[in-house]
């Protein structure tokens, strides 16, 4: 590196050689000139500045962060090294979320309807004043005996929030605490309760792993945790010696595809098919865990029930019914391809197969909860149940339980009542089914509804057909909306009671995808900006203001207070989780085969009905006590093609289509990393302007299709186009990509909103609109992937 | 005592002079169309100062437009009067001689625009005095600073010295004119005699200049050229862009020259002074310059296209078929096509067509630099799908643009009015006369009664 | 004096755009307007790009590839060879730092950069009401000198400068607590982030730090290095 | 400090070629100054025994 002359030095040799020194000097001296970079030092902020550790909750991940404060602002976000999900990382949206703390769209205090419903006139009103209108309400309808008609629908509540709205409404006395899983986890969750017995996301040990399958699961995008996938994911891949190989089945490649050594294009909806098209090739070639398929799992042989009658056993029913043949047929994927991926996943222990989470075209009817079920079986049959590299049973922190709930005969008659949602009613197998919530209000099933409380849920514009929720609020007398943006569903609201964001507020977060328990912690970084309170204040707030029995199932003053009892059996001292913002158990600790901790806690734990035997249920005894005694027109009502043992077996359920012949696409709406799942996050410019980085789209919504699918209706890229299906249209930019099946075009989640804020406002289309509205018939979840659309020039 | 000059008798003196002594009304009229013009660019330009350089249509990774395409093309133009006047002078070309000044004067008032333009273009304008303080000399720009200045400061003593004569001219015949007119004669003629010597020593001076002025000509416009060559762009990024735009300006320059002689002949009635053969001798000029222009640009291009490298493709693509086929292909017609047809079958003795010729010609020089500049940025060396630009000019550029050539126009109407046109002492014989070569006219001129 | 590079592990990097958005909030770039974003001129120094998807082959084989680009801090950057004022500058520890208050916009270095790493402000940079709270108070700035996260005047080009003010924050640091200043000290906003840990810093002088090994990887490549301009940034190919 | 970083460093460093282009222009407007000078000069001694031309 030849150190360059200063410029003094220089000048002085041109003086000499050039003679006219006093020139020189006097230009020097009137232009001052300064060499760069010579004397500049750092000028460290004036203010006093610390650092405050928190939990991000722009996804559901909920990585940990540590916020730089300078002078009483959030200057910066970096990641939590501490906290085991993103060790130290972060994704655009935490590192984009002051736009979120700062946004000016936030409402700042709340809000009670004066004008029409919708009409957008609102009058501040206090705090105090809203806790006695929700109190009198409540008491209202206690009075009148009927508690169970007001329903709570939230979305995502992290730690206590779940538990405490749950105990919430059943001191009230209303059975009716409606999540919005069904949009997305229920699938899996369900799948998972049906075969291993546990009702739980099952956790994926990725760094483990040598053989990773993904069906439709978009990982390293979006899907329940995608940060803990991408650290799996990159571990895996570069962070040990031997190289993980990825395999990923989707009809959309996307980012997960394009970083997979294989993608295989799949038609859309037939992944059970492939799923037991590989099952078939691994029994036929032996290479199934037979320590566990025979003395662990049940109904893997054929077998003879209680009253001697025989049933078909998994191998059967899928060596006679999905040899690789037919699979292909179905699903369009070479038989060869199937063999061989079948030989790689057994024959590269530990392997495991990811069931499909938001955003894989599964959960149309029926066939979502067969074919995560189907997909889990790989799992079983390979053996990967609770092996390092296989699946893992989720643990969480054993938190001090709930005081009892004072005798209350009201609350208990209102209890025992018919959900809302039609769970465990219409619809059978379904625990919540949030969007089904509109056309029972409509319809005033089972009963009319008197109240409802909406908490972080903005189902106008998050459900399949969205709109019908207008119309049952015009059937809903009181509604509460607690967004802290006026999004397409506060605007119906009766009273916005904006909470604060999660800068801002105290609320734990219990860690999902690891395996082994742990807590975040989120703590106020900043002086709250604006007149908001938090949720489970206000809620303590009502419970008091509605006096005992309820105010007795409630005896903490503030939700940190709640906060510290419940956590006080973790192991760490408040102040000390105050101070890392996480704690945790690292280390999953793997059960045995066959101990009692495998009993109790990775087999069979939640199985009501059936024996908690830790057998793995190859034939799901759940399911044979849920639907053995329906006949087979109550079955075929269920939307179940086959009856007889099938039921019971995970199988192809042909995917019924909304939209005929007519309509030749598959629409797909993709939830991307940069916008994220939330509507608050459509109204944050930075992550506005990177929306699009796949396609070099910004600000805008856009119609993936593939380019010969294109070619054939000669539409070219960037130009405009009609999606129409049977239940609306929208007009976009179409955008080709080749990575892509011919049948199918994508369109991007949470974009088109009509309100949230002025970034979020009319910029693209909701592809949610033009969905198909109709719920699975038997396990309630929402249909994100059966609706056709045909495209055409606009 | 006023001094009193002595001055060569010209037959055309009294035509050359009557320009100057009245200012008619279309005079004013244009000048004040002009002055509006320039004024609108004025408030373009303070628009943009204001808001940002926004206004204009430039953006990533399309970062120069329409201002560097005017800087190029007005020193362009600015290389017409020199290559006339200086290397004609040095081939000795008599015929040259009524055109000398017209030609000068087209460098003069285009050469501040394309200063102009460089200064309109930057983003922190009031900044430009860091180039002196802090001047990096390994920056092509700074080279391009030295030699423009360099090259303006040259023409505008060249001009000048040559206009002195005629100044004096104007100074002792000229007595009815405004007093601040008279006024001004007085002091720019710094005293000139018209003593033999002083002529003397002018031509001796001029025939040095004209020299340095040729040699200076041609640096100029490489060193402006490379300004892009000098990049690893593809596309600018050759070794004949030198000589490309050399010649390109040469011939834009000439070109504006023929414009200019016909619109003064028309307006100023000098049919004698500019005769018809001054403008056949141009246009063999001009046919050997677009054959040469035909020549670059077949190497240029052919070059790239048997070579193959990807990226230069991307650029050849952008032009041949890609969003630029319009311009590049425009350009090429009015550039090579029409004009030498023009000349070839029409042109003798037809200064009409030679006007439209080089109107073409002036016009398909501009998109040329246009087509040089742009493509090349629009698809960056990096191949990625993303950051292919794309540029559309907006109004606040055209406006400045517009402006600039009215200057150009204001400067040229205005001086015609205050100063002869054509040079008189150099025209000083007969027209038409076979003349003698330089040295024995000194002594006849010396011996005249 | 170290030699700062940096390694991208293109395999173990997810295209999530974290990089993007940590170094537009660490260096304080402005958002632009859609209309503005469509004409190509939003500011994200380090940004991230699909790359061109090869022609032929069966819709399975068709693999989007992306790219996530910061400076490349050049060894003979052609941009500081054109800068008529020396606004952009080589230090002695190989970084290629920006003046915006030399910087006389006249966009030869933009035009210049292979890389297209340069970015220009076209309009005074804003913040809509409340959101210029997050705004990242660090300076350097000096006589005649204003770098680091600065908000910069509208009309000047500005680059990825290796996050240079947290350089200098690592140095205060070590001088605060009376030791010499260790290379692994320091490193960039959009390296702590990398969701996909792909991102790897430090100094390529010191043969046995992280970069250095890396370098030598038969996997480690670098953009155009047919172009002479021997950048610092070195990738790692997928697979 | 070699003859080669002395040149190299002249290209390099902020400063020098401003005075490179002072210096150019200067010596080009001195050099037509004495030109001009040089030129109208012409024939000054016999200035008064030149008859008055027309």
């Amino acid at each position: 590196m030849t150190t360059p002359l200063t410029r003094r030095q220089f000048l002085k040799l041109t003086a000499v050689a050039g003679g006219s020194a006093a020139a020189m000097g006097g230009l020097q001296a009137v232009l001052n000139a300064t060499p760069a970079g010579a004397e500049e030092g750092l000028l460290a902020p004036s203010g006093e500045e610390h650092i405050v550790p928190s939990v991000c909750l722009l996804c559901p991940s909920g990585c940990g962060v540590l916020v730089r404060v300078a002078d009483g602002r959030a200057v910066k976000l970096e990641g939590n090294p501490m906290h085991p999900i993103n060790t130290g990382s972060l994704c655009p949206k935490g590192q984009a979320a002051p736009e979120l703390l700062y946004n000016p769209d936030r409402l700042t205090g709340p809000l009670r309807r004066v004008g029409e419903r919708g009409s957008g006139e609102w009058e501040p009103i206090t705090w105090d004043e809203a806790v006695q209108i929700v109190a009198q309400k409540l008491n209202d309808l206690r009075a009148a005996g009927h508690p169970e008609r007001a329903a709570c629908l939230y979305g995502e509540t992290r730690g206590q929030m779940r538990p405490f709205i749950e105990r919430f409404m059943q001191a009230v006395g209303s059975p009716n605490a409606i999540s919005h899983d069904s949009l997305n986890i229920e699938a899996a969750k369900l799948a998972t309760y049906y075969t291993q017995g546990v009702y739980d996301l099952p956790a994926y040990d990725l760094e483990n792993s040598n053989y990773v399958l993904s069906f439709g699961a978009n990982l390293l995008e979006a899907g329940r945790t995608p940060q803990r996938m991408v650290s799996g994911y990159s571990y895996m891949r570069r962070g040990r010696a031997e190289r993980g190989k990825v395999v990923v089945i989707d009809p959309r490649q996307g980012v997960t595809g394009a970083k997979a050594d294989e993608w295989i294009p799949i038609v859309p909806g037939t992944d059970a098919a492939l799923a037991l098209g590989l099952a078939n090739v691994i029994i036929r070639s032996g290479l199934a865990d037979s320590d566990f398929v025979h003395n662990y799992s049940f109904g893997f042989e054929d077998f003879k029930d209680g009253e001697g009658k025989s049933h078909k056993g998994f191998k059967e029913f899928v060596l006679q019914n999905y040899p690789p043949s037919r699979v292909e047929q179905i699903t369009g994927v070479p038989a060869t391809t199937i063999s061989r991926l079948a030989g790689e996943f057994a024959g590269n222990p530990p392997a495991v197969a990811i069931l499909p989470g938001k955003g894989g075209l599964l959960n149309g009817s029926i066939n979502g909860l067969y074919t995560a079920m189907a997909v889990h079986m790989l799992n079983a049959l390979v053996g990967s149940i609770e092996t390092p590299g296989g699946v893992l049973a989720q643990r969480y922190f054993p938190c001090a339980d709930w005081p009892q709930l004072p005798p209350d005969p009201v609350a208990e008659r209102g209890r025992t009542a018919e959900r809302l949602d039609g769970a465990g009613a219409r619809f059978p197998l379904a625990r919540h089914a949030y969007q089904a919530v509109a056309d029972h209000i409509s319809e005033g099933y089972p009963y009319p509804v008197e109240m409802l409380f909406l908490y972080d849920a903005n189902p106008v514009y998050e459900v399949p057909g969205g709109t019908r929720f207008v119309e049952a609020f015009q059937k809903a007398p009181f509604i509460v909306s607690c967004a802290s943006f006026m999004d397409e569903t506060a605007q119906y609201a009766d009273l916005v009671l904006p909470e604060p964001t999660f800068l801002e507020r105290w609320q734990d977060d219990a860690i999902e995808g690891l395996g082994y328990p742990g807590v975040g912690l989120r703590q106020p970084v900043v002086e709250p900006l604006y007149d908001t309170l938090n949720t489970g204040d206000f809620l303590l707030r009502v419970a008091q203001a509605m006096g005992d029995p309820v105010a007795g199932a409630f005896p903490w003053s503030n939700f940190e207070e709640l906060l510290k009892d419940r956590l006080k059996t973790i192991g760490a001292e408040w102040e000390t989780l105050k101070e890392l913002g996480v704690w945790m158990i690292p280390g999953y600790r793997f059960a045995r085969r066959g101990s009692e901790k495998w009993v109790a806690e990775v087999v069979g734990r939640d199985r009501m009905s059936s024996p908690r035997d830790g057998r793995f249920d190859f034939f799901s005894r759940e399911l044979n006590c849920a639907l053995g005694e329906l006949g087979a027109d109550e079955l075929k009502a269920l939307g179940l093609s086959q009856a007889g043992d099938a039921v019971f077996l995970p199988h192809h359920e042909p995917v019924t289509y909304a939209g005929n012949a007519e309509y030749p696409f598959t629409l797909n709406v993709i939830t991307l990393m940069s916008l994220g799942p939330y509507s608050a996050a459509a109204n944050m410019p930075t992550l506005q302007e990177i929306s699009g980085m796949t396609v070099g789209e910004r600000w805008d919504s856009w119609l993936e299709m593939n380019p010969e699918a294109a070619h054939e209706l000669e539409l070219r890229n960037k130009d405009g186009v009609w999606v129409e299906s049977p239940y609306g249209k929208l007009k976009t930019k179409v955008r080709l990509v080749k990575s892509l099946h011919p049948d199918v075009v994508n369109l991007p989640h949470n974009q088109g909103h009509t309100a949230v804020g002025r970034w979020a406002r009319n910029r693209g289309v909701n592809g949610l609109e033009i969905l198909n509205p109709a719920s699975e018939p038997a396990t309630g979840l929402a249909s994100f992937t059966n609706t056709r659309v045909k495209v055409y020039k606009a | 005592m006023k001094a009193r000059s002595v001055h060569p008798d010209n037959k055309h003196e009294a035509i050359i002079l009557t320009p100057l002594q009245d200012i008619t009304t279309i005079d004013r009229w244009l000048w004040a169309l002009l002055l509006g013009l320039i004024g609108l660019g004025g408030y373009a330009y303070v628009r943009q100062l204001t808001l940002g350089m926004g206004v204009t249509g430039m953006n990533r990774p399309v970062y120069w437009g329409v201002y560097i395409t005017n800087f190029v093309f007005f020193i362009g133009l600015a290389h017409s009067g020199t290559f006339i006047s200086a290397i004609l002078r040095l081939a000795g070309a008599e015929w040259r001689k009524p055109l000398t000044r017209a030609a000068e004067a087209i460098t003069l008032f285009s050469l501040p625009f394309g200063v102009a333009s460089i200064v309109v273009d930057m983003g922190r304008p009031e900044r430009l005095l860091n180039v002196i303080s802090h001047g990096r000399f390994q920056s092509p720009l700074l080279w391009d600073f030295t030699a423009v200045s360099l090259y303006l400061c040259s023409s505008v003593v060249f001009f000048y010295l040559s206009l002195l004569p005629d100044i004096a001219l104007c100074r002792d015949r000229l007595t009815d004119v405004p007093a601040w007119q008279h006024r001004m004669y007085e002091i720019l003629a710094l005293g000139w005699q018209g003593r033999p010597e002083q002529f003397h020593r002018l031509e001796r001076v001029l025939d040095g200049m004209a020299i340095f002025l040729a040699m200076l000509v041609v640096t100029v416009h490489t060193v402006v050229s490379w300004v892009f060559g000098m990049t690893i762009q593809p596309g600018w990024h050759t070794a004949l862009i030198g000589p490309f735009f050399l010649l390109g300006a040469i011939f834009s320059g000439t070109a504006a020259v023929v414009i200019a002689l016909a619109i003064l002949r028309r307006v100023y009635h000098l049919e004698e002074s500019l005769p018809l053969g001054l403008f056949n001798s141009l246009r063999k000029l001009l046919i050997v310059f677009t054959l040469g222009w035909l020549y670059m640009m077949v190497s240029e291009f052919l070059t790239i296209f048997y070579g193959n490298i990807p990226e230069e493709m991307e650029v050849f693509w952008q032009k041949f078929t890609g969003d630029f086929t319009w311009l590049f292909w425009a350009m090429t017609i009015l550039v090579f096509v029409v004009p030498l047809l023009i000349f070839i079958f029409r042109g003798k003795d037809s200064i009409g067509w030679m006007v439209t010729a080089s109107v073409l010609i002036n016009v398909g020089m501009w998109l040329e630099r246009f087509v040089v500049i742009v493509p090349t940025e629009t698809r960056p060396r990096l191949l990625y799908e993303l950051v292919q630009g794309t540029y559309r000019p907006t109004w606040v550029e055209a406006v400045i643009t517009v402006s600039m050539f009215a200057g150009m126009f204001l400067l040229y109407a205005v001086f015609t009015r205050f100063f002869p046109i054509v040079p008189v002492w150099e025209t000083a014989e007969e027209p038409g006369a076979e003349v003698p070569p330089v040295t024995r006219r000194r002594r006849r001129f010396g011996v005249r009664r | 004096m170290p030699r700062w590079s940096m390694v991208i592990d293109l395999d173990k990097c997810v295209a999530c755009q974290g990089c993007s958005i940590a170094c537009r909030m660490e260096n304080n770039t402005p958002i632009v307007s859609p209309s503005e974003a469509a004409l190509g001129r939003s500011m994200l120094w380090n940004d991230v790009f699909p790359l061109r998807a090869e022609e032929e082959g069966a819709i399975a084989s068709a693999k989007a590839r992306f790219l996530t680009r910061p400076c490349m801090h050049c060894e003979d950057p052609p941009c500081v060879k054109v800068c008529p004022v020396g606004a952009t500058y080589q230090d002695d520890e190989g970084l290629v730092r920006q003046n915006y208050t030399r910087c006389i916009g006249c966009r030869f270095c933009t035009v210049a950069c292979p890389y297209g790493v340069r970015y220009f402000n076209w309009y005074e940079p804003a913040w809509e009401d409340g959101l210029d709270q997050h705004l990242n108070p660090d300076r350097v700035e000096g006589r005649g000198v204003l770098e680091g996260p600065a908000v910069r005047p509208k009309g000047v080009v500005e680059k990825c400068t290796f996050c240079i003010h947290r350089l200098h924050k690592a140095r205060a640091r070590a001088e605060a607590e009376g030791r010499d200043f260790r290379p692994d000290e320091y490193v960039p906003a959009c390296v702590q982030t990398c969701t996909g840990k792909a991102r790897f810093f430090g100094d390529l002088d010191d043969a046995n730090s992280t970069v250095s090994l890396l370098a030598q990887s038969r996997r480690a490549f670098r953009l155009l290095n047919e172009a002479g301009t021997h950048p610092k940034v070195i990738y790692l190919h997928e697979g | 400090m070699t003859i080669g970083e002395l040149i190299g460093a002249f290209f390099t460093t902020p400063g020098p070629g401003g005075v490179v282009v002072i210096l150019v222009l200067g010596l080009a407007g001195a050099i037509y100054v004495l030109l001009t000078r040089w030129i109208l000069q012409g024939g000054q001694a016999e200035e008064g025994t030149m008859r008055r031309l027309r």
